[in-house]
């Protein structure tokens, strides 16, 4: 049999590889905030983040549809600033990637910031580090091992998960059609043998990226506590 | 006796209302479980105990039949689908399908994908058919079914698409939309197979269940919902 | 010099510190009080840390903290040694010290990493991680990751309670000059009252939340009513002289008390100039004629002022007189009854010279107290 | 409209509750090990634990339906001791789950344990706990802010998934129709006003859950570092 | 008693312990040494938390750890108090203390979870988070909780370091007591030198991962060769001495040394019974002939043995026989020269009796030396 298109493989990792670029800055000070607020308001923001993980994929995408629409607010603002509409579009993705793996990269670093504490912020804020500089200096190294799950949890997510994906995205190669698309097309379409080769091929590049990370990640460990 | 049937989703809503008729009518019980065909099948082959399979083509049928997982001589044609072009627009659809599908401010036509549904690949033949697929596959955006198909449009995420007659009529009975459909010389039917699986052989309500779906009552609901029934297509 | 205005209060479920003094930051300060005091949480008040705390903290006419203000603690130029070394884990040693270094305002002196390595003898440490540092080596890096912080104000929370007499002898001084050549005003938590008396120029005493005294360290330990506070062991006075001689065949500073002289341990002092000099009760014994032929080489005479008998111990301090300074003798009763001491009875203050600690040396300054 | 079939959801609540208490059991001692080993196999063993991540789910479900059915050796295994099959069937369903929720259970754990560190477990040894003694008394309940999160995503997780669960499951009602199938299903069907209320009904109780769950964790928070 | 049989090396990167030692662990054995010396790394192994540790250790004939052997740390019945306290963050201190007193064999004696909150006074506290505490206040309750799982051999990192005088001197005698009272013995480290005076029936001096002494706390503070180790200040010796009588009037205890008369603090010690008493070198002066009129009672006629003179400093050290035991005395070498002081003189050496610590009663034990 001929090699599989490895277009759809590149097109995964690019996505999972911003979305999680994304998710991690943008969880960041959800995170913070989370691990250090005394607000009432902290729960209820605690749960609301974890909902996104509920929704079943495809009914999530299809809700996505809805709001991110051209006929929706937000999605005609969008089309008004940029000219093109979110949905089936890649950018759309990247979009509708974020809002599903949202929990984990919130909910890891939460963890990781309440285990750093104050004490080390404290030290920072002695040594006349003002709050962003001891987070980049201080807590975010010492949370090290929260980003590293963080991001692992959230790029593997982006790239297994594709109801959503289909859904926003509308499998125009290229484009939009990832590679859990195209493996889920051989496994419907009775093609097992492509699948079979899709599937060694994605498992097989993971677990080289996965590998390389934890490889790393264990020759420089931040050992905390 | 109760039997399990597996339906595609196409057909759901129809075997929704086929079910209490039937089950009015004998004394049998069904219980419906609704999925992709594709899954359908390879549940199918690792043992799924289901005793009916209502598919949305005749391939996956045919294969059943091949690896010795129906019984014999149980396969038939329950219905032919039909495909319409449709958005929700009232306006959108008017006398000149094609004008429409090739307006400019049709940014996204929605069909199912080809390889994966017949609905899909009844589509691409109707755009070859009227020589449109190379203009128009810019615009193209594919559900992995109809149900997703449709959803793209009635979302008015994409302003037209190809789908199945029997959603474009149900939806309608909710919303005003336009459609158009699609003359059955634009593409080959989309026959849709039934067959009575081994694991159904000694359940009496599945053979009764498919005799039903062969009754005049069961193919003009069958026929309300959109599809054309056995030897009429 | 500078001032520090604290007029705060924090209350926790089963504590309240409440102090409200203007302490003159001059030189070291030391803050002692027992364990529980509150110690740790004024000097995170001051430095900004707790931010449950009520009330203003003014450092040299600026407002740290007064109802609406209060500036960040990493704007307040405060070095703070914490109690737990909080040396950061992701770092070793250098880079703990270089983050400090970096963040240090340019130009500020003389304070330089090499020097603070140095000093602190880090040199061995620079590689390791902090996990790989024993007790009194993290306590070690601490000090000297605040100190290339070049701070206005170093708040140093027991920074040595880790460390052997001998590293504390080899980093005290380096403490002691730190106000006088960077002019950095220190102040110093400690229960030790050792270093108190080696390091302070003033001390404060904390106990329960509330101040119970400031002032000169000489003066403070001269109070008997804070032997509570302070412990019998080290109770003592302090004595202003002048030097007069120096001998170097016996390593010996001679001084002069009034019209007495003083033989102590040499200390490089010019002659001519006033030194403090420390004396412990209970270094001190007394004797109603000068002994002769005795290693004491100490006699001061003078004049009993006040015996206090210390009820169900066996002991006694006698307050002397000598040259119009105070000396304070701790006896046992028994000495007292036996040599018949009472106010009037003149006597010799024997002193081992001994008992003159060199880093009891300190320039007297004028008393602008701050009691 | 009638009210919705809540039987789905009861049985998707089973389904994360069961699963969610199965997985934090598994997934102890495997964190565990992670976060303790000096062994060059911890690196290949994170990697491999995020695996079942990036596989889109149904084709995971695929591929579990493979290896679970009874004509394979761990199906037939199945069947012999237990005399039904594990596919098709609730069972199948849990170990489905666990199978695709495996990462969220352990990535945080492991995070938590290493940031508890050896300090407590040596105080609590020379206290005279033994290892299981000192790690339920001591790490497990300094890691609880771990298992919180551990517990989250996968209860979360497991409530949603739907890919894995309609391949193995089959969509059967009361077995193993859950209410992500369910929702999925009235979307697929254009039942879009009982995929609302589902989908409503699915949130709110999940946020309550969650929010419970969370302000019980505001009330007796475990403050490490 | 117990022995303590341990032949460990443990290599770190820049730093290797290496002990080969028999302890006679009786009472308590104070492990001194300069920061960084290796003194917890050597308890760590002892309790059997340093894993990469090579040897033998073996207690009372038990094998803890030898080639193949490792009795994991819980099953050896060591309690360790650590340098860092190690409260449990997630209980209170009252489930802290709990923790340990469950875990504890039953029947094993008169240490109660009251009386350990009652001697270490943490009543007050036992509602309290460890966050909640004072660096003093943690050290305490972790000393708490050490000592309720009565321990078969208690381990003590520093337990005071961070303690006030008044609480250490709280808390001494409570842990002075365990080794009589419940025949615990004990190893503390402590880099305070009062601590081991106070403290400790032996001591074991630790300077660079090596054991430079071991043996008698006496017998090893009156070796000159570990002076550098030691530190001058506390130097001294230890004697013998006989009660004789109790002074209610004046809280004396009357002691005969030979034929001589000491007076020191009244100590509840039965007349007739053999005392050992602690002399530091700096609390002894010396006359050439008897002073009189002096407050200074103890008065102990001797002959020079030896005079040392310190290169560079004021001082000398005067070795003093008194009755066939040793006195040091430490004076400066301008007093030496002035009484013309050589072996063979006769000189009084004169003891304030303030200067017998009253914790440095210890009845004396026959003397199997560890050394
Ligand atoms: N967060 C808190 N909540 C409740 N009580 C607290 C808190 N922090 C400190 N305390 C209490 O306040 C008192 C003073 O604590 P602080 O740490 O200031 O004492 P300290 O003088 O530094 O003692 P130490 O010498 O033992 O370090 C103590 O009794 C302590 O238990
Ligand atoms: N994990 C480690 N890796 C490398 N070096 C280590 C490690 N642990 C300890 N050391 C080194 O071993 C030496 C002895 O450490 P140890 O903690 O036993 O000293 P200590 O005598 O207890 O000192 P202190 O009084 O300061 O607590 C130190 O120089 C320390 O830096
Ligand atoms: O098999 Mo379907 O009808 O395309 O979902
Ligand atoms: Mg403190
Ligand atoms: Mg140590």
């Amino acid at each position: 049999m001929d090699l599989p298109d490895l277009g759809p493989l590149w097109l995964s990792l690019r996505l999972a590889g911003i979305a999680m670029a994304i998710l991690l800055v943008l969880a960041t000070p959800l995170a913070w905030w989370l691990a250090h607020t005394r607000s009432r308001l902290k729960a209820p923001v605690e749960a609301a983040t974890a909902l996104p993980l509920v929704m079943p994929p495809t009914v999530l995408g299809f809700y996505l549809l809805v709001f991110l629409s051209p006929d929706s607010p937000l999605g005609a603002a969008w089309v008004e600033v940029t000219g093109s509409a979110l949905t089936f579009s890649f950018t759309g993705l990247v979009v509708a990637s974020i809002v599903y793996s949202l929990p984990f990269a919130v909910q890891p670093l939460q963890g990781a910031f309440e285990a750093v504490g104050r004490g080390p912020l404290e030290a920072a804020a002695s040594l006349r580090a003002g709050p962003l500089d001891a987070f980049a200096t201080v807590a975010a190294p010492m949370a090290a091992r929260g980003y590293l799950t963080a991001a692992v949890l959230s790029f593997a997510h982006t790239l297994g998960e594709f109801g959503v994906v289909l859904m926003v995205g509308g499998n125009i190669p290229g484009e939009t059609r990832v590679i859990s698309i195209a493996i889920y097309e051989h496994v419907e379409t009775l093609a097992y043998a492509e699948a079979h080769w899709l599937s060694i091929i994605l498992l097989v590049f993971s677990f080289l990226i996965l590998l390389a990370v934890y490889a790393v990640n264990r020759r420089f460990p931040v050992q905390v506590g | 006796a109760e039997a399990l049937v597996a339906v595609s989703a196409n057909f759901a809503e129809v075997a929704r209302t086929l079910k209490p008729q039937f089950e009015a009518a004998t004394d049998h019980e069904l219980t419906l479980t609704v999925g992709a065909t594709g899954t359908l099948y390879a549940q199918v082959r690792k043992g799924a105990p289901y005793d009916v399979l209502l598919a949305a083509d005749q391939k996956r049928p045919a294969k059943l039949e091949a690896a010795g997982e129906i019984v014999p001589g149980s396969r038939f044609t329950y219905a032919v689908g039909r495909l319409s072009l449709w958005s929700p627009e009232p306006e959108r659809i008017g006398d000149a399908p094609l004008d429409a599908l090739t307006a400019d401010d049709v940014e996204h036509l929605a069909i199912a994908n080809p390889k994966l549904a017949p609905y899909g690949r009844a589509a691409k033949r109707t755009l070859k058919h009227f020589g449109l697929w190379k203009r128009l596959s810019e615009k193209i955006v594919m559900g992995q079914n109809v149900g997703q198909t449709f959803s793209m449009v009635a979302t008015g995420n994409a302003q037209l698409g190809l789908v199945a007659t029997s959603y474009a009529l149900n939806a309608e009975k909710h919303q005003p939309a336009s459609r158009w459909d699609v003359p059955a010389s634009a593409h080959a039917p989309i026959r849709q197979d039934a067959v009575r699986l081994r694991h159904g052989a000694d359940n009496p309500a599945a053979g009764a269940f498919l005799s039903y779906l062969r009754s005049k009552d069961a193919r003009t609901i069958i026929r309300r919902f959109g599809y054309r029934t056995g030897g009429n297509s | 010099m500078g001032e520090l205005t604290v007029t705060v209060r924090r209350a926790f479920p089963d504590f309240t510190l409440a102090v409200d003094h203007a302490f003159a930051l001059d030189g070291i300060t030391a803050l002692f009080g027992p364990s529980g005091a509150g110690k740790s949480t004024l000097l995170r008040i001051v430095a900004g840390h707790e931010r449950g705390a009520q009330g203003r903290v003014i450092f040299d006419g600026e407002a740290w903290q007064d109802g609406r203000t209060h500036v960040p603690p990493h704007r307040r130029g405060v070095g703070t040694v914490f109690q737990d070394a909080r040396l950061f884990p992701h770092l070793n040693v250098r880079g703990n010290l270089r983050y400090a270094d970096k963040r240090a305002p340019a130009g500020s002196g003389r304070i330089t990493f090499d020097g603070v390595v140095r000093a602190l003898d880090l040199g061995p440490l620079l590689d390791r991680r902090p996990q790989a540092l024993s007790g009194g080596e993290r306590q070690r890096v601490a000090v000297g990751r605040t100190l290339l912080t070049r701070p206005r104000l170093l708040l140093m929370d027991e920074p040595l309670a880790a460390l052997d007499l001998r590293r504390k002898a080899d980093i005290l001084p380096h403490i002691a000059a730190l106000p006088r050549t960077f002019g950095v005003p220190i102040v110093y938590v400690t229960h030790a009252i050792e270093e108190v008396t080696q390091l302070a120029d003033r001390m404060a005493v904390l106990a329960h939340g509330e101040l119970r005294a400031a002032g000169e360290t000489a003066a403070v330990l001269e109070r008997r009513d804070l032997q509570p506070e302070l412990g019998h062991f080290e109770a003592g006075v302090a004595l202003t002289a002048r030097v007069t001689a120096h001998d170097a065949d016996f390593h010996l500073t001679h001084v002069r008390l009034g019209e007495q002289r003083i033989q102590m341990p040499a200390a490089p002092v010019p002659v001519g100039s006033d030194v403090r000099l420390r004396v412990r009760a209970r270094d001190v014994a007394l004797a109603r004629e000068e002994p002769r032929g005795i290693s004491i080489r100490n006699r001061l005479r003078g004049t009993v002022l006040d015996v206090a008998e210390e009820a169900d111990t066996a002991f006694a301090e006698v307050l002397v007189d000598v040259e119009g300074q105070h000396l304070r003798a701790r006896l046992t009763r028994a000495a007292v009854a036996d040599l018949d001491l009472a106010p009037g009875t003149p006597v010799w203050a024997l002193v081992k010279s001994i008992a003159f600690d060199r880093r009891a040396l300190t320039a007297p300054r004028p008393s602008a107290d701050d009691g």
